[in-house]
């Protein structure tokens, strides 16, 4: 089965990039692919508790990305220095997630079949 | 003369904080706006060189959900406040 | 005080169009006075009147066009840019025969750089978002 | 081999567009198939009919139409990014009460993300432009 | 008489900034203020000789700023470190320029009545 | 099971590059595209670190006039080289 992998590297807000993924990965999930998410640089920022949009009146950006588990898409990594890096810790995010390091990550990279970049 | 300077890109997004860091004059002033709020998270590289010289405004730190994580010293302000820097400044510079 | 924005990002590709709103609304709340917003670069875009924004999400093309109108703003789109990037005016589609005519809202004009120029050397601040 | 490209980043923003064009261009020379071309966010603004492109510069939302044109291509636009951002074909225009009809060159079409998912699932190597 | 500084620190084709940027400095000069356009970070490599722009099938922006002595504006700084850090010196540059130091560059900034960002 | 890494951004505007070498596989390769070739040039941070494992693009190369700067043993490619750089790795991973 093919397998996709969704790499988030752009935080929320400053951009479109994470609404755009979200509903790409949920159109995606249809298809009933082999589908990872992955978080990695700023992407991790993505999902960060606590984010009040309502504040810049924009839609709930990490509200989006709850609905993933819903539509069974539940294989989510976190690429763990990224978090580090910035200070932050798995208890700060707003989804369960696979922590991974760069060596898994590299893993992960040679095992999938294509990569959508955002 | 002081100058406010806005820095609006996250720090893994652009040099813009540190090449603004290089050049800033004593009495300047620092806003961090956009994805520039996240230079302010606390216990990263950037964010101990900001105490005392930057503040970020309110509305970006809350979208992002930041608020409880900012670094000690450096002060939230919000739009109007946004406005009296650009006054009490003699001008603006901004930086991505 | 006097005041003109430049606003160089798209309504959806960086935050600063939204900023720039903001920052345009707590000026003219502070009682001070908001000379000119200039659109430049990829600015342009925040003048379509093509646009249809989801409904839990505020259009900015409409939200900018709205503030003008309640504060008779001077809303002005760099012509060089929005040409290039298909924003155009009535006038502009004829001269270059495009059919259906523009797709710039009303509340806004198309001019040259020297309106850029003439804000920076008339008023006392500057800001510039989204580049 | 069969590829398929994506598109993130309008004809002007950034160097995206223009970079994915000319890797279209060899994957077509070089006899390979190129399956879909898909136009995600900022992308959506190279579909425009409106630009005018000064003459000393290639304008790519025409060089896109014409590559298209030539080799049949599947030139797909998002749906959901393409309403945001003001570019719609007549029927979207017609829906959404826009005098003047729609803004999209002929040679592409509008569609939804489903488009990108299937692409990604078929070909051979998917390649991003313009983030 | 009121002095402008147009601060360019993006890299040239990347971004139509450095096109903006040539075309309002040009349009700026008509009023005769006083004018000085800076190049820092990136934007010191707008200057780089030898741009073959035909390569992209693009407009040569390195040329483009050639323009500006021609309409007297004459007041152009690099930022030497910026210049340094990218392995480049003052002969790869295509205009005579002022090579400015960071204490300069501040210096400048503090001098300005307004400063238009690029 | 090699991946082809795109590299399109300047060092000073993203973390990208230093983001790919930290997971780069070992028969993994990279291509510098757009400004993504500044990362290139002879003498700097990034350049010694990517001979041997980066090659750029020609045509950006020569756009942005350092066909001269570039580090010894970062390969020059075309636009069909970079056709055929796709074709021999298993995957594309664009990096922004």
């Amino acid at each position: 089965m093919t397998h996709l992998l969704f790499h988030l590297r752009k935080p929320p807000h400053g951009s479109s990039a994470g609404e755009e993924a979200v509903e790409a990965i949920l159109a995606t999930s249809v298809f009933e692919p082999t589908l990872t998410v992955l978080f990695e640089g700023d992407g991790v920022l993505q999902l960060l508790a606590r984010q009040q949009a309502g504040a810049l009146g924009v839609r709930d950006v990490a509200a989006n990305w709850t609905a993933l588990p819903v539509y069974e898409v539940e294989d989510l990594r976190v690429h763990e220095p990224s978090l580090r890096q910035r200070g932050l810790s798995p208890a700060d995010l707003i989804l369960d997630v696979t922590l991974i390091d760069d060596a898994q990550m590299t893993a992960l990279i040679a095992q999938v079949d294509q990569i959508l970049a955002f | 003369m002081a100058t406010l300077h806005l820095i609006s890109k996250s720090p893994s997004a652009s040099d813009a904080l540190a090449a603004c860091l290089r050049v800033l004059a004593e009495d300047d002033a620092i806003l961090l706006i956009e994805d520039g709020v996240y230079a302010a998270l606390a216990g990263t590289a950037t964010s101990q060189t900001l105490a005392g010289i930057a503040s970020a405004l309110a509305a970006d730190i809350e979208a992002r959900g930041i608020q409880e994580r900012l670094e000690a010293g450096i002060d939230r302000v919000d739009d109007h406040g946004f406005v009296d820097l650009c006054t009490r400044c003699d001008r603006v510079m901004s930086w991505f | 005080m006097n005041f003109a924005i430049v606003v160089r990002s798209g309504p959806l590709a960086s935050e600063g169009s939204r900023s720039a709103l903001r920052f345009a609304r707590a000026v003219l709340n502070s009682g001070h006075s908001l000379e000119r917003v200039f659109f430049h670069g990829e600015g342009t875009y925040n003048a379509s009147s093509l646009t249809v924004g989801p409904q839990d999400e505020d259009d900015l093309t409409a939200a900018w066009a709205e503030l003008g109108r309640q504060h008779d703003l001077d809303l002005v789109i760099c012509v060089a840019s929005a040409l290039k990037r298909g924003v155009l005016d009535d006038s502009e589609a004829e001269r270059y025969e495009k059919a259906g005519g523009g797709n710039m809202r009303p509340e806004f004009v198309i001019s040259g750089l020297g309106q850029l120029a003439d804000a920076a050397l008339r008023v006392d601040r500057l800001v510039t978002f989204g580049g």
